[in-house]
């Protein structure tokens, strides 16, 4: 069991009884990167807000390191080490790049209800704040204004925020959507190197990515799980193909004959 | 009546700061069938939101019938009689089965559409489902109103992503016939579909994207011929 | 002499907010009125109107008292309407030695604990019109009263004032209801006071709701069964009201405009340039700033002091009050009358709403030396 | 005499009837709030503005066009919503894009210009508006004697409020109205202007609170600031209700009139604070209020 | 940064030197305390994106608070401060507990329904005097040295309060503290999935601001020697939501802007009118002055469709469009 580091039952979701989530069984094993993958509307994003507990499960539980963390509140599972990005950029446009990474680094200090201390006393991060910025390749922009950033290096940025928090399970969505193609290698090799000692679990829908790098996979389509296995079997799965790669070879033979 | 359906020129789309579509090119006749294949997140679906202006910025140009549609709002885009369905369906929860379907007004450019009777004859199960609330319906039945209530409305250009998805074989196989009546009656249909073994015999033309762009274009005739390409593209 | 060779007047009132119909602007034109009718100027001195909004706000109308004194040497304030604020202006006043005529407060505090030398308290009071109406209704055979009381300071004031004449003069209280400001609908409250079956309804309340809980008692035909008595009401009250819902109820008030041929003919010189009908407070407006003006003709000077002591050792005599004199702690004494609102057969005019069923003393109505808590008083 | 709480069994019942009269204007001014919440997230706070606007059209119809009150029953709401309707296009429109909170400021700002105006105009004790004739007089209910007018106030305000429910939850304009409420963009796509159906929205909400007004004319003084302190107790109203069903909005305006009413018997001193200690309450027990849909 | 610093001191110097130069101490005084008002509110409109329309509650608590301690309890001003920020402080803990359950529109609303309440309680209340209000409230010696009475003295008292508070306000907003509050207002969902327990943090704010605008009211108190309701109605709330919106939300300066153009309007709206009249012959303007709730509307209306950001803010924004130009 000690392999395992995340593991849902039963893990559904109804909107005005609508089922976007329908009884998903994940289990995740530690320092794997873990990819989720589904047609648009699978539920996979929903997937991430009911294991962050932005969504109240329907039913279901939910557990981390063998804890039931079916309970908890967003903030908690953060600080149990669970640390999400979003589909849609999260970065704090009006702050400058490093201060984006420092709101990670600040928060186990203990620092943050000291609302009378300068905030000078936060530069004790800066050096830490500016690894991680190398590391994701931003060093040359920590004091720029994010807003003003391209797309791919806010995604990026976000990766570097994430790390600060130093988590045990790091959950990214879409981490190159939008992406052009020099920007998606870089951000699949960044995940690459960032996932050594962590356990990562993505959402992706750029099959080359995957194939790249996801040591295991679990198809969601409208909600439930499809398949499971690595890129290989996945692939290979008819039903996979019939509900998301669209086809499989043999038919498409059939289809022009 | 030799002016093209749909007419599609250097279209960009964002969703937010993502950039999404880079310059898509395509072309769709009266009374043609046209096929988008394209991987996962290849920007099928956002073409034909941004056909509608349900994304975000878009540059470039529209032409529906000829009429220039990138600066219209909405509402206005649908009356040059387009119709429609979502990938993810939208059915709306707080309606019946049988309000969804009458909700669309009539768009009716080529006039008409089907009436009711119709439509339920063409899926009978929504005729019994007709007063549980949409969202209450299978993903087949949800899958089947979204189609049938645009057929209502009379719209002769319809844009449809993915409805053969999650539905079975019988219902997969009435569409089918539908899209070949419809094509009969002289609808224009553009079709978003994974499911290549439905949309192959349908199709007069096809169109393959990778990451926002139209990479591939062929007529149904040189199927064959492409099929490398097209395991390349789409395959595994 | 005169300071700065100018009588400067400043008068400080509700200009906007809700006690603008009963004082305000029209005020404000009383007391130009007053001062033509001086002649524009004492013995070649020019005298000099300043007029503010007091915006219902202490701050602001301190403000502004504050500012006239220190820098536009002000020599007389004149407070218009809203207790809370004439108490604050009182306390200014009397820093700056200065004489403060109030004309529009209710509050008795300002001639019992928040008294000073400075202070005029030249119209009415809290307690004169409880006093007035409670005793008067009482003899008149309103013995068992329920009161429907504006919960907080003010009311419960009226409300005890009241009482005590009511017992006094052999009365009883039937019981009593506590209605918070601002409510809208006091139909429930009345219901409770038919049922305690008294006679006489004691609103010991102002304003709007004193208005909206007449309106209701109409309503309901709550005057089949009792009769009103209003405890703080305005002629403007009974003109917003209408005769019809207002016949018949009794309240006490300082001046009529119909009281008197002299009365009379003010009113329609005032009404000619402020096109408004005048409430008790426009006639004392323009009663006492003639009062203070002569004053300053008499000791041709305009010194606080002096003016103190001339204003409280000369009687008032003019169409608003008769033998009018102000005591030791600033209060003015003069007769007051109690009214009945006439039917609408008996209105014969526009604004001929009062019977005046008796005048009421001046040194028995209004809080008698004996019982004052100023400390100005020499006992 | 069978008694409840110590008030006679006749005088509770009197009292239930009261709290319903004040109950069913909290009904439909929370009602036009929660419509137009539904599709534009805007709290109007010029509702209460509005609503005494309603009642001074009345007045103003009646003295100087001699139109009686059935007329302006009528018309003012009509008038009222065209008002709503300017404000909506020039004003509100451009706020969409922006944070919810500019709505609420910008109403709060037209408040203060309505209610300053008509302050100006027509001074604040009041104007007196006369009982229509047909409603003169009270019946004797044997429990309490019940002016006719009130009566008909119950009447008129539940009839509305059935009748708005009634469009919203069995007309085809309802359904695009709740379908517009859960996917704006893709009722548009299906060629419905939905600009214009929230700028009609907004007219029919705000034509809501000028019927109460109009309701409220014969029972309160007409006074400009009749609006500003019914408007906070309706927010209370509004945020116990919870923002969720338009039954709810109802069924919670009609129950706290009740409540409020009770209150008023038995302990009148809390009568205008008892709706924010419910609303403190709800907000401990169940943060979405009692209809609340949103998690 | 250096040049601001600068501009602050020179600022200061000339408040201190206002007496002297013959500017009506009284009235400064006043645009001070509502200036700090302002500041405070802003801190939470501003810096954390919580709209409170009830604020004037914690103005009015304080302002009885202190008004009670001193007359009635016999408290020296100090001491009597410090209760009554305290007390503002504590009904901004009740209200704010409350409040933060829900978020947006929802929180104005509820503000604005609590504070209504606490109106109702010290309308009703004994101690307040109701409609008359806490008169007479001695300024007594401070430290039992100085005599508030001479206004000079209090003064320099109230510049003291007002600077430190504005010193503690810039201070917070560039805390650790204040970090967190910048990324909860640009990103909620983002700074929870970071582990930070938001409500905690919206709730410190919440009481902080309570307890600046506590001071404010005290301070208030003491330069008018009154305490009355206006301080704790709902039209107070919308006047200090106003100050902040024409100043400039968001920005440390725009609160005292705004609260200084405001408290100049109330008082001399009605001069500002016969000016105009006399300028332009309109004869509705030599009304203005009893209109003043028109004019304030107005300016609300125009500010929320026009002039979001406020002076401070539109002129930031001319400065970095210059700045851009240059570059
Ligand atoms: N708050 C919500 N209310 C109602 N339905 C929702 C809500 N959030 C998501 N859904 C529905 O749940 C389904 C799954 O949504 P989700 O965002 O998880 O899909 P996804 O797999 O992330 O798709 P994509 O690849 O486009 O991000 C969709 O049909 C969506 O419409
Ligand atoms: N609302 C949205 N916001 C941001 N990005 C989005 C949104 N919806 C889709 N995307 C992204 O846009 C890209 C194209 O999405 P699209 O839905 O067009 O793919 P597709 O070709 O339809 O494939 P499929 O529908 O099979 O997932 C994907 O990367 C997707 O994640
Ligand atoms: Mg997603
Ligand atoms: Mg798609």
């Amino acid at each position: 069991m000690g392999d395992i580091i995340l593991q849902t039952q039963g893990l559904t979701k109804e909107f005005r009884g609508f089922v976007a989530v329908n009884d998903v069984a994940l289990s995740v094993k530690r320092g794997h990167i873990h990819a989720l993958i589904g047609p648009n509307g699978a539920g996979k994003t929903t997937c991430f807000n009911l294991l962050t507990k932005f969504l109240a499960p329907t039913r279901g539980k939910i557990h981390f390191n063998g804890v039931d963390i079916t309970g908890d509140r967003p903030a908690q599972i953060a600080r149990r080490g669970i640390i999400r990005s979003f589909q849609i950029s999260a970065v704090f446009p009006h702050l400058t790049v490093l201060e984006n990474v420092r709101i990670g680094l600040q928060r186990p200090t203990g620092l943050s209800f000291h609302f009378w201390r300068s905030e000078r006393c936060l530069d004790q991060l800066n050096e830490r704040a500016r690894q991680l910025l190398d590391q994701v390749d931003l060093g040359e922009f920590a004091d720029t204004i994010t807003g003003s950033l391209p797309y791919g290096r806010k995604r990026a940025l976000e990766i570097a925020t994430t790390l600060a928090m130093d988590p045990e399970l790091m959950l990214l969505d879409e981490p190159t959507q939008g992406m052009g193609h020099e920007d998606v290698d870089r951000v699949t090799q960044l995940i690459k190197r960032v996932s050594e000692g962590r356990t990562v679990l993505m959402v992706e829908h750029n099959m080359s990515v995957i194939s790249k790098i996801a040591d295991e996979i679990t198809v969601l389509a409208r909600g439930s799980v499809l398949a499971e296995g690595d890129y290989a079997s996945v692939s290979r799965n008819p039903l996979v193909m019939e509900a998301y790669m669209g086809t499989t070879q043999g038919e498409l033979e059939g289809a022009h004959a | 009546m030799n002016m093209p359906a749909l007419e599609i020129s250097g279209l960009n789309a964002w969703y937010g700061e993502s950039h999404i579509l880079h310059g898509v090119d395509l072309t769709v006749n009266q009374g043609e069938v046209v096929t988008l294949l394209g991987r996962n997140g290849a920007g099928r679906t956002t073409t034909l939101r941004s056909i509608l202006g349900l994304t975000g910025t878009r540059t470039g140009s529209i032409r529906i019938h000829g009429t220039e549609s990138i600066d219209m709002p909405t509402y206005k885009v649908a009356h040059l009689g387009v119709g429609y369905c979502p990938e993810e369906r939208g059915i709306f929860a707080s309606l019946s089965c049988e309000e969804n379907l009458l909700l669309p007004p009539p768009v009716g450019a080529l006039g008409g559409g089907m009436s009711l009777s119709e439509i339920y004859e063409m899926f009978p199960n929504l005729l019994e489902r007709k007063h549980s609330p949409g969202t209450r319906l299978s993903g087949g039945e949800q899958q089947m109103l979204a189609v049938g209530r645009i057929l209502r409305t009379g719209a002769n250009l319809l844009l449809l992503d993915e409805i053969s998805e999650g539905l079975a074989p019988v219902i997969v196989q009435a569409l089918a016939r539908m899209i070949t009546t419809l094509k009969a009656k002289g609808y224009t249909i553009v079709m978003v579909e994974q499911n290549f073994r439905f949309a192959a015999p349908l199709a007069d033309r096809f169109y393959v994207m990778e990451h926002g762009q139209i990479v591939e274009h062929f007529d149904a005739g040189e199927l064959g011929a492409k099929q490398g390409v097209l395991n390349e593209l789409l395959g595994v | 002499a005169v300071s700065d060779d100018v009588i400067r007047i400043g008068y400080i009132t509700d200009m906007s907010g809700v006690y603008a119909d009963i004082d305000g602007p029209a005020g404000a034109e009383a007391i130009r009125m007053a001062i033509e009718d001086a002649g524009g100027n004492i013995n070649g001195k020019k005298i000099e109107l300043l007029i503010a909004d007091n915006q219902n706000k202490s701050d602001i109308a301190t403000a502004r008292a504050r500012e006239w004194f220190d820098q536009k040497n002000l020599d007389v304030l004149i407070g218009g309407t809203n207790s809370g604020v004439n108490l604050a202006l009182a306390t200014v006043a009397a820093e700056k030695k200065k004489p403060f005529i109030s004309i529009g407060a209710g509050t008795s505090d300002l001639t019992n604990k928040q008294c000073t030398p400075y202070t005029v308290h030249y119209a009415y009071d809290t307690v004169a019109m409880a006093r007035g109406t409670g005793a008067a209704v009482v003899n008149d055979g309103g013995k068992t009263w329920f009161f429907l009381t504006a919960d907080y300071a003010f009311g419960h004031a009226l409300e005890r004032d009241t009482t005590a004449v009511i017992k006094a003069s052999g009365g009883e209280i039937k019981g009593t209801v506590k209605a918070p400001l601002n409510t809208a609908d006091f139909s429930s409250f009345l219901l409770q006071a038919q049922g305690s079956g008294a006679q006489i309804l004691g609103l010991a309340n102002a304003g709007g709701d004193a208005i909206n809980s007449i309106k209701a008692a109409d309503e309901f035909g709550i005057t089949k069964t009792m009769k009103m008595a209003g405890l703080l009401l305005f002629i403007n009250d009974i003109h917003a009201l209408g005769l019809k819902a207002t016949q018949g109820m009794y309240l006490t008030d300082g001046w009529y405009w119909d009281q008197s041929e002299a009365s009379r003919d003010w009113t329609k010189k005032f009404v000619a340039r402020s096109k408004h009908q005048p409430s008790m407070l426009h006639a004392a407006d323009y009663s006492s700033v003639s009062f203070y003006l002569k004053g300053v003709k008499e000791t041709g000077s305009d010194d606080g002091d002096t003016m103190m002591k001339w204003m409280k050792s000369n009687k008032v005599n003019d169409f608003f009050a008769k033998e009018g004199y102000v005591r030791q702690d600033g209060r003015m004494i003069h007769d007051m009358y109690l009214m009945q609102v006439k039917t609408p057969a008996e209105s014969k005019a526009p604004w001929d709403y009062y019977k005046v069923l008796a005048t009421l003393p001046g040194d028995q109505v209004f809080t008698k030396l004996s019982e004052s808590t100023c400390s100005l008083i020499n006992k | 005499m069978m008694t409840i709480f110590g008030i006679p069994i006749q005088a509770f019942l009197g009292q239930l009837l009261l709290g319903l009269v004040n109950g069913s204007f909290y009904a439909i001014l929370s009602l036009g709030l929660a419509v137009i919440f539904g599709l534009l997230n805007v709290i109007n706070f010029a509702h209460g503005a509005l609503y005494m606007l309603g009642a001074f059209l009345a007045w103003m119809g009646l003295s100087y066009f001699g139109l009686n009150y059935w007329v302006m029953l009528a018309v003012a709401p009509i008038l009222v919503g065209l008002f709503g309707i300017l404000i909506e296009k020039f004003m509100l429109k451009h706020l969409y894009k922006l944070d919810h909170l500019y709505g609420l400021l910008l109403t709060f700002g037209i408040t203060l210009i309505l209610e300053g105006l008509l302050r100006s105009f027509y001074g604040v004790s009041g104007l007196p508006y006369a009982t229509p004739d047909a409603l003169r007089g009270a019946t004797n209910l044997g429990f309490m004697i019940l002016p006719n007018y009130r009566a008909w106030v119950v009447v008129a305000s539940v009839v509305v409020c059935l009748f708005t429910w009634f469009i919203i939850e069995r007309t085809r304009l309802g359904a695009l109205l709740r379908a517009g409420t859960e996917n704006p963009r893709l009722v548009e796509a299906f060629g419905v202007n939905v600009p214009l159906m929230i700028t009609l929205t907004y007219g029919f909400g705000v034509a809501l609170a000028g019927f109460a007004g109009v309701l409220a004319a014969p029972v309160l003084q007409i006074s400009p600031l009749m609006g500003s302190n019914l408007i906070i107790v309706v927010f209370a109203v509004v945020v116990i209700g919870g923002m969720g069903s338009i039954l709810g909005a109802i069924v919670t305006g009609l129950g706290l009139g009740i409540i409020e009413g009770l209150t008023k018997v038995f302990y009148p001193e809390a009568s205008s604070t008892v709706v924010f200690i419910i609303m403190a309450i709800v907000l401990l027990v169940r943060p979405a209020g009692l209809f609340g849909k949103e998690k | 940064m250096n040049r601001k610093t600068l501009a602050y001191l020179v600022f200061l110097i000339l408040l201190a030197f206002v007496p002297v130069l013959g500017i009506y101490p009284i009235f400064v005084m006043k645009i001070m305390c509502y200036a700090l008002f302002a500041c405070a509110f802003n801190l939470l409109l501003g810096y954390t994106g919580l709209l409170s329309f009830g604020h004037a509650a914690f103005l009015g608590t304080s302002a009885y608070t202190l008004g009670h301690a001193i007359k009635v309890w016999g408290f020296s001003p100090e001491i009597a401060m410090v209760i009554a920020v305290l007390a503002s402080g504590l009904l901004g803990l009740a209200i704010g507990a409350l409040a933060i359950k829900r978020s947006g529109i929802y929180f104005a609303m509820i503000t604005l329904a609590m504070s209504q309440m606490v109106f109702f309680f010290f309308l009703q209340a004994k101690f307040t005097g109701g409609e008359d209000g806490l008169q007479g409230v001695p300024r007594g010696l401070l430290f039992g040295l100085v005599d508030l009475k001479n206004d000079i003295n209090l003064y320099y008292l109230v510049l003291f309060i007002f600077a430190a508070a504005y010193f503690l306000i810039w201070r917070v907003v560039h805390s650790p503290f204040g970090q967190v509050l910048k990324a909860l207002r640009e990103n909620e969902a983002r700074t929870i999935s970071l582990g930070y327990d938001v409500d905690r943090f919206k709730l410190l704010a919440f009481v902080l601001s309570a307890m600046l605008a506590g001071l404010a009211g005290a301070t208030k108190t003491l330069v008018f020697v009154s305490a009355t309701l206006s301080d704790a109605t709902w039209q107070m709330s919308g006047l200090v939501v106003l100050m902040t919106l024409v100043g400039g939300m968001g920005t440390l300066v725009g609160p005292v802007i705004g609260a200084f153009i405001i408290v100049l309007l109330e008082n001399k709206v009605g001069d500002f009118g016969a000016a105009l009249y006399d300028w332009t012959g309109v004869e509705w303007f030599s009304h203005l002055g009893e209109s003043v709730t028109i004019v304030i509307g107005l300016i609300f209306v125009v500010c929320v469709l026009a002039f979001r950001k406020g002076i401070v803010g539109e002129l930031n924004a001319w400065f970095e469009r210059k700045q851009m130009e240059r570059t």
